[in-house]
């Protein structure tokens, strides 16, 4: 037990018992909650906690709880993967468009701040439009939605380290291209682009609610955080559990990450 | 310096020109994919395949893609936007009123919000590590991980109809003292500025950190330098061209990404135009909406990377 | 046959009307004050929004239609055609109708109104051009003609005793002849137009020359708060007097902070409409048992918080006077609903159920089904899709989808344009030669008792046979500040059926100079 | 009489991130008097720059003074607070960075920063102050005193930039300036200028001051008393002449050894055949000109060779071209014309286009061994990586390798798992030279090396090449700007300035015999260990030369010499009229110069 505290000291294994923590509750929670994420009560609409309902019921008089461990297994698992999608492959692109020719570098830079200026909200309806709304669909929307943003950081970031001497020096001996952006380049950059990711994975939470709200997203009866503070939010004059709650699980969520990722990405 | 500054602003144009082709025929070809037109915003429920096929001839929605393209494109160019295929009002005129009200409220926003980041920025850098610098970092976290419309809700229900303060909606009509603004825009405003922070004080943090490690700054301590001049004079401008970029980002999605702001204070908007136009596939209107966001957003960053150039003393002489 | 005489003249009904009617005033009883600017919160706004009354399509279109324009006929609160800019109106067999005109009536600009601007405002509705909401029923319309200065002339293409009804729908307003710029009314309604902003705002002021009775507001104006809470908030705070669409569940609080609430029984529903032409439509067994699974009540109060009244699987209200409360609704009855399901064969299938905010409460009517399906191990896959493009893309062509309905002016009206063989509308595809039989001869029929018959045999033959579900009629709640007077309930729709500007007026000192 | 900087019993302690503190300095305790000059001598890691910034009451982040007194100028540092520190900074004692170039605000022009101290501490009127910037710029011999302040660092040499930084520390008329290592950045031509600017300010204006420094001759000129810093704590204190001539402490005596100028005898090696051969080389970036030179010619018409196990010096003060050079032989820079031939076989001038046996045996140990090894990843796994590459083992003789090559540089394998960031700089030199090893090669090219270390450590890694050459035969071109370096290590020898070999001979024959002016003069700048060096040396001529600061070099024609700008022998109507031809000395080296005299006495001692 003392050797897996000790352990635990180091940053990097605090983040990832983070990430192990929300995955595990992803994956469990719900087999733990004592309701259908889809089953009504006979309570009325936005009730305050009782012994039946920890957390009180929401706007259809469903059990917040239950929802909510629902909740959190759509915006952890969904949101993680988006969040990796858009970023491994931001970041790769980003890297990959400093260490080609020059040409191609140009052309990139211009197609992602083109997709940096249309809205997203565009984008997501096209995406709709092309591929559905399948739930790998909503992956791939959100991923593409973040993408030039983790190009851009990672381009930006890569710049200085691609001219320094250790890449020089594995070009020189004629390594290839996915040696240099993964072995050299990338693990130089991991630091800043961590805390950059954890941005990101704010605003694919915030994302996926509003793509709910369009119309894509997550499928009812289940629900995703943001969703359920949007569909409960006349329980703001009520108190209601079922809005604030989720809104707490949010910002738990998230400034953890972020918070984690921060300091994994600081030198010390 | 091989490239002097006119050519490098110059480039930098090219460059921004070149988007804004890519966004204009990417949001036109978008708004064409997308299913159904605008006869169905005008005639919904009641379509009848007559009023459908009458209209979309009226609209000019029979012609094909690529002349409808080269058509806006043509008028495009000559200043001419259209218009609106629901109420036939030129979409100058319809963008021009709402477009002047979501600049001053970002306007307004940024006014507030700029200063402040670049407060919590350099304060968080100075203090870098310190407890306040971790609790700014939580606070501004947290304000942007909270969805924006739970913030302005909630603003909305505590002020306006607990405590009977504020007003609960924005009328842009009434204002016409400096004191009827501060009364109708301090909550969009500050709500606004608030989820815009985040961004622009982890830039402004890093950059800042990154200037105040740099010997010139131990130097000037050395020379007895008070810390206020520190600061502006000798980090600040050293630390310019990133802070600028991540203003120049942050500002350019006051304009766009409000639309949750405008929704809950019924604020008439460009940003809802926007999405009202999607909805209805008012593609003259979608045209026009994205071509003022981009364009917006390559003055902007445009903008920032000039001012990056030119904080640097080589772009100053060049 | 005078019809004057049904057709009780509307200023006769106005005041003495609503307490005949059986509908309490609120607010008790006080002397109805002049002057004042109201200022209204509706749902929608968009730029759509129009001022030519026959593209009007959103609510706040209805009521932006009712304080600048006149129908030859208005619908009052319970739905019955009164006469409005006609002074009578004949008919012959319910195919010819003969309008005479009310004298002096004027418009905005002080041009007085004529059987011209009668026939204009008609047969522009033909015009596939002018993009009306209501070209097929225009359509019915075979000749307009003005036979003198105040008279005018209409032929219908088959007999139709409720046309009456349709010259109320607000679409069929009349403008002044020839116009074709619509950015600014010219109508001969109770309030000038005095801007008019699309998706932004309306404001009308007092029409002095008003040819009905002087309406009670100086001013009003009229904008849009599509977010619920944000609209319960102005209200709350003062920023708005009067909102449409109170959300049910924040009724309670409204009245605790001593806000008033009109219901309004509309007939407006949210339905499941099965094709009957499509795989799982084709057994009637299945759409049998989808009825049987609907649990109405629960329905009724975790979707409409009570604000709603139990549907019987066909489109009359029960505040309809045509109404067959003899035809019971369906129990929530699981067991049969299983039976009958697992006899359609599709009982392992994971049943495709589309949906969209767009077709109001279809998501939570579709999530309660979903609940009800599930225990009885029936798996529902909900599909909720995106608002735009809802009408054209979705509604009626998914094997199971969602569909709202809004009220018609008349039982005719909305059983034939729904439910009738040839009607693009028919949301089943539901073919049935007998009631498509009943359909014309009710059209025809003056004989009261007679089309009750009618009526109620076609609402039995729609709730056994075709593939529409009516779980709910949604009950319409409007919210008013309390010195909000002179609302009442109307069947008509929410805010008095969109004319509540005619009605309301202030109490105390809430003017206000515009 | 108290002196005028008094520290006693100073302990400063430090930690880093959230480890524990250790000592960084400890129990120090020394005086100076007034108008007198303190050496403070260590390596790095000595504590010699923490003292120094006690001394204006600076700690860096995470330090702190644990015990003793600092007394400067009448005013106790460890009592001070903030607001009486700022307002003593700068006054009563200032500061002269050791890398000027980085210590400018690059975003500001040079006068308000040299003015700023005085400004802020409301010394005199902005414009008395700047009229008195502009004696100061033309005390310390910088051109254009007058304008020089409008411009920025980055259009200043960093000699320039050192000497306007003194001026910087001076115009508040300090009573005691601390250098910090003030000339260790700058060539060896360019610091004669330096030190002699400042030598003559300080004793004009009677400073009180402290020298920061690991170069001993630069002491011997400078300072009237030093002290010996290792490890924080003071080894050896005196005044100059003892410790440079009678150092009791073991270490001093090692550093003075280090010092000392080898010459290596030239082991005979005849010209064997040419394993590298550069022959006519221009390197350049731009477009090309009419001439099919490119627009900014670098590397100008360079020709030499490597013999195979040989090893080739090339010196030259920067911006020389040294290290365009070693680039374009690398591959990594293309050039204009010209060829390089190893084994008798033109090489292509990009590396993606060299077969991969001739990248396996041409390997570049850059300058920065910190740039070099990837931060992120353990040294083993770098060498690892070089060792599978080149196909030299597989499997488990991998690892083995990597050991070989760890002892090889005389590194424990334990280092294997350690991150750069874990090692001295010493090391990271080593495990650069084991990455270049480990490829298998037959020449080497080393480019400025040893230019980041300290002494001793320098001393040993040139050893360590020595040894390579002799046991693995390799052969090495060692690029520096180091004169005593160079000689004590190369058989050969070429002088490299402003693009050209202006000099190609043996190392041995560089002191004595004919040669270049530039040879020369650089040859001249070395200082010595000896008090009375810059003075004899200043006094003689022997370094006279324009300032480098004068005349930019590529102005002059390409074909002209490119030492004409600066040469103090250049004739008139010869020079400035012909391209110089390339004569070749007798049992001497082949120059590029119309007059290689030697008549001087000096140069034949």
């Amino acid at each position: 037990m003392i050797g897996i505290f000790g352990k635990l000291r180091s940053k990097h294994d605090r983040a990832v018992l983070l990430l192990v923590f929300w995955l595990l509750l992803a994956l469990i929670g719900p087999l733990c909650s004592s309701y259908n994420p889809g089953a009504i009560s006979s309570q009325p609409v936005f009730s305050g906690p009782s012994t039946a309902h920890l957390l009180g019921t929401d706007y259809l008089g469903r059990d917040t709880l239950s929802r909510l461990l629902d909740g959190i297994r759509h915006t952890v698992l969904l949101c993680f993967a988006s969040t990796l999608l858009s970023c491994s492959i931001g970041t790769f692109m980003g890297i990959a468009a400093v260490t080609s020719k020059s040409w191609v570098e140009v052309l990139a830079g211009r197609v992602a701040d083109g997709f940096l200026a249309i809205p997203s909200l565009l984008f997501a309806l096209l995406v709709i439009a092309v591929f559905g709304t399948s739930t790998v669909a909503l992956i791939m929307t959100m991923g593409v939605i973040y993408m030039s943003g983790a190009y851009r950081t990672s381009r930006a970031l890569s710049q200085s380290v691609a001219q320094r001497d250790f890449v020089t020096m594995a070009r020189a001996r004629g390594e290839q291209m996915t040696y240099i952006i993964v072995q050299e380049i990338l693990p130089n950059i991991a630091g800043p682009m961590m805390a950059d990711i954890g941005l990101r994975f704010i605003y694919s939470v915030l994302l996926l609610s509003n793509l709910s709200f369009l119309g894509i997203g997550v499928q009812p009866p289940s629900v995703d955080l943001g969703s359920m503070v949007r569909e409960n939010m006349l329980g703001v004059v009520y108190g209601s559990p079922a809005m604030i709650v989720p809104v707490i699980v949010i910002a738990v969520l998230t400034v953890g990450i972020n918070v984690t990722l921060d300091s994994h990405g600081r030198k010390d | 310096m091989k490239n002097s500054l006119p050519k490098l602003i110059g480039k930098r144009c090219l460059a921004a020109a070149t988007s804004l082709v890519f966004v204009v025929v990417t949001v036109f070809a978008v708004t064409n994919i997308l299913p159904g037109d605008a006869t169905d915003a005008l005639l919904g429920q009641n379509a009848t395949p007559q009023t459908v096929a009458a209209l979309r001839h009226g609209m000019g929605l029979d012609q094909p893609i690529f002349f409808r393209f080269w058509s806006w494109l043509w008028a495009a160019v000559h200043g001419e936007f259209g218009h609106s295929l629901l109420n036939g009002l030129s979409v100058a005129d319809a963008i021009g009123p709402r477009l002047h009200n979501s600049l001053l409220l970002a306007g307004a926003a940024a006014l507030i919000a700029v200063p402040a980041s670049l407060f919590l920025g350099i304060t968080s850098a100075i203090w870098k590590d310190t407890f306040y610098d971790r609790i700014v970092s939580i606070m501004t976290l947290g304000v942007v991980s909270v969805p924006e419309f739970v913030i302005a809700t909630i603003a909305v229900y505590v002020f306006s109809v607990r405590l009977h303060l504020l007003p609960a909606i924005v009328d842009v009509g009434s204002v016409h003292s400096l004191g009827q603004f501060l009364y109708a825009f301090f909550m969009p405003v500050t709500t606004l500025a608030l989820v815009s922070l985040a961004q622009m004080v982890r830039m402004t943090r890093a950059a800042m950190a990154d200037t105040l490690s740099a010997s010139y700054i131990e130097m000037a301590l050395l020379k007895g330098i008070g810390p206020v001049r520190l600061i502006l004079v000798h980090a600040l401008p050293n630390a310019l061209g990133p802070i600028v970029n991540a203003v120049a980002l942050s500002l350019s999605s006051l304009l766009g990404g409000v639309v949750v702001i405008e929704v809950v204070f019924t604020y008439p908007g460009i940003a809802g135009l926007m999405v009202d136009a999607v909805s209805s596939r008012d593609v003259p209107m979608v045209q026009a909406c994205a071509l003022v966001f981009c364009v917006t957003y390559l003055i902007l960053t445009t903008f920032a990377d000039i001012v990056t150039i030119l904080s640097l003393p080589r772009g100053r002489k060049a | 046959m005078q019809l004057a005489s049904f057709l009780k003249r509307r200023t006769v009904l106005k005041g003495s009307g609503l307490l005949a009617a059986g509908m309490a005033p609120q607010n008790g009883i006080a002397a109805p004050i002049f002057g004042g600017h109201l200022k209204v919160a509706g749902v929608v706004g968009s730029a759509s929004e129009t001022l030519d009354p026959a593209r009007q399509s959103m609510a706040t279109d209805y009521i932006r239609g009712r304080l600048f324009y006149d129908g030859l006929v208005s619908l009052d609160d319970m739905l019955n055609p009164q006469l409005a800019l006609a002074e009578t109106l004949d008919s012959d067999g319910f195919v010819i109708w003969r309008v005479r005109l009310r004298r002096n009536v004027r418009f905005h600009d002080g041009t007085v109104l004529t059987a011209e601007d009668v026939v204009f405002s008609l047969l522009r509705h033909q015009d596939p051009s002018v993009s009306s909401q209501q070209y097929a029923l225009a359509k019915t319309m075979q000749s307009v003609r003005a036979i003198s200065p105040l008279v005018v002339e209409i032929v219908l293409n088959a007999p139709n005793a409720d046309f009456p009804a349709i010259l109320g729908i607000s679409n069929f307003a009349i403008v002044k002849a020839g116009t074709k710029d619509f950015s600014h009314a010219n109508g001969t309604g109770p309030f000038y137009c005095e801007e008019f902003a699309p998706g932004i705002r309306v404001i009308g002021t007092r029409n002095p020359d008003f040819w009905g009775d002087r309406p009670y507001l100086d001013s009003i104006e009229l904008i849009a708060i599509p977010d619920d809470m944000a609209r319960h908030n102005a209200l709350m705070s003062g920023d708005v007097d009067l909102i449409a669409t109170a959300n049910p569940r924040l009724v309670q609080m409204l009245k605790e902070g001593g806000f008033g609430i009109i219901e309004s029984p509309e007939g407006t529903y949210t339905d499941l409409s099965v094709r009957l032409d499509q795989r799982y439509g084709r057994s009637a067994d299945f759409v049998e048992g989808l009825k049987y699974l609907f649990n109405r009540e629960q329905i009724r109060q975790s979707v409409f918080l009570g604000f709603s009244r139990i549907g019987n699987d066909q489109p009359i209200p029960p505040e309809s006077p045509y109404f067959n409360h003899q035809l019971a609704p369906r129990e929530h009855d699981p067991d049969k609903a299983q039976f009958l399901l697992k006899r359609s064969g599709f009982w392992n299938e994971i049943l495709p159920m589309v949906c969209s905010p767009a077709a109001l409460g279809s998501v939570d009517i579709a999530v309660v089904l979903q609940y009800s399906a599930s225990q009885i191990a029936q798996k529902i896959a909900v599909q909720r899709v995106p608002v735009d493009g809802y009408w054209t893309q979705y509604w009626m062509k998914a094997s199971l989808g969602f569909g709202n309905i809004n009220p018609r002016p008349a039982p005719s009206l909305t059983l034939g344009v729904g439910f009738a063989s040839t009607s693009p509308w028919n949301e089943s595809r539901w073919h049935n030669a007998h009631f498509d039989g009943l359909l014309s001869e009710v059209k025809s029929t003056g004989n009261d008792a007679r089309k009750r018959q009618i009526y109620w045999d076609m609402q039995e033959l729609i709730a056994s046979g075709s593939g529409v579900c009516i779980p709910n009629f949604t009950t319409s709640l409007d919210a008013y500040a309390p010195h909000v007077c002179g609302l009442r309930p109307s069947q008509a729709g929410q805010l008095m059926g969109y004319d509540f500007a005619r009605s309301v007026w202030l109490r105390g000192n809430r003017g206000r100079a515009t | 009489m108290t002196a005028t900087i008094q520290v006693e019993n100073l302990d400063i302690v430090g930690r880093r991130g959230k480890g524990v503190e250790l000592p960084i300095v400890q129990n120090v305790s020394f005086s100076v008097q007034r108008g007198d000059m303190l050496a403070l001598i260590g390596e790095s890691g000595s504590g010699k720059t923490t003292i120094a910034l006690s001394l204006l009451g600076h700690i860096r982040k995470g330090c702190r003074i644990a015990g003793g007194s600092v007394r400067v100028a009448g005013y106790d540092i460890t009592t001070l607070t903030p607001h009486e520190c700022r307002s003593m900074r700068g006054r009563v004692v200032s500061y002269v960075a050791q890398n000027a170039g980085s210590a400018f605000n690059p975003a500001l022009s040079i006068m308000p920063q040299v003015v700023e101290a005085a400004s802020v501490h409301r010394i005199l009127p902005k414009r008395d102050l700047e009229a008195r910037a502009i004696d100061l710029f033309r005390a310390l011999a910088l051109p254009d005193p007058e304008t020089i302040g409008k411009r920025y660092p980055s259009e200043l040499s960093g000699g320039q930039l050192q000497r306007l930084m003194a001026a910087m520390a001076l115009i508040t008329d300090p009573e005691v300036v601390v250098f910090d290592e003030p000339t260790t950045a700058l060539d060896v031509t360019t610091q004669i200028e330096v030190l002699a600017a400042f030598k003559a300010v300080l004793a004009e204006r009677g400073i009180t001051g402290v020298y920061v420094t690991h170069d001993l001759a630069v002491v011997a000129q400078i300072a009237d008393h030093a002290v010996v810093l290792k490890d924080g704590a003071i080894r050896e204190a005196g005044t100059v002449s003892d410790i440079l001539f009678q150092p009791e402490d073991p270490y001093s005596q090692a550093l003075l050894a280090a010092a000392e100028p080898s010459v290596r005898p030239t082991q005979g090696v005849e010209e064997g055949e040419a394993l590298l051969e550069v022959r006519d080389l221009v390197v350049g970036y731009g477009r090309p000109t009419a001439m099919g030179l490119p627009e900014n010619v670098i590397v100008n018409h360079t020709s030499f060779s490597v013999p195979k196990g040989g090893m080739l010096g090339i010196i030259g003060e920067s911006g020389c071209g040294k290290s365009t050079l070693a680039r374009a032989i690398s591959g990594l820079q293309p050039w204009a014309s010209g060829d390089i031939f190893f084994n008798g076989v033109s090489l292509a001038g990009d590396v993606t286009l060299r077969t991969p046996e001739q990248r396996r045996h041409l390997q570049f140990v850059a300058q920065n061994a910190d740039s070099v090894l990837n931060p992120t990843k353990p040294i083993g796994k770098t060498l690892e990586r070089v060792v599978r590459f080149y196909g030299n083992a597989r499997g488990e003789a991998v690892t083995r390798r990597v050991y070989e090559l760890l002892d090889m540089v005389q590194l424990s394998p334990a280092l294997a798992t350690r991150l750069p960031s874990e090692l001295s700089g010493g090391q990271k030199q080593r495990v650069n030279f084991a990455r270049a090893l480990a490829a298998g090669p037959k020449v080497v090219l080393c480019d400025e090396i040893t230019a980041a270390l300290d002494t001793v450590v320098a001393a040993a890694i040139r050893t360590l090449m020595t040894d390579l050459q002799r046991d693995l035969g390799l052969a090495f071109i060692f690029i520096t700007h180091d004169l005593h370096a160079l000689q004590s290590i190369c058989d050969r020898v070429a002088v490299l300035y402003a693009g050209q070999a202006v000099e190609v001979g043996s190392a041995e024959a560089l002191g004595a015999g004919i040669h270049h002016p530039y040879t020369r003069l650089l040859r001249a700048s070395v200082p010595l260990m000896d008090s009375s060096w810059l003075e004899r040396t200043r006094e003689r001529g022997l370094a006279k030369a324009l300032p480098v600061a004068t005349c930019d070099p590529a102005s002059t024609p390409p074909e002209l010499c490119c030492f004409l700008a600066r040469c103090p022998d250049r004739v008139s109507g010869l020079c400035d009229k012909e391209p110089p031809p390339t004569l070749f000395v007798p049992q001497g080296p082949r120059v590029l110069c119309h007059l290689p005299t030697s008549t001087r006495p000096e140069f034949s001692t």
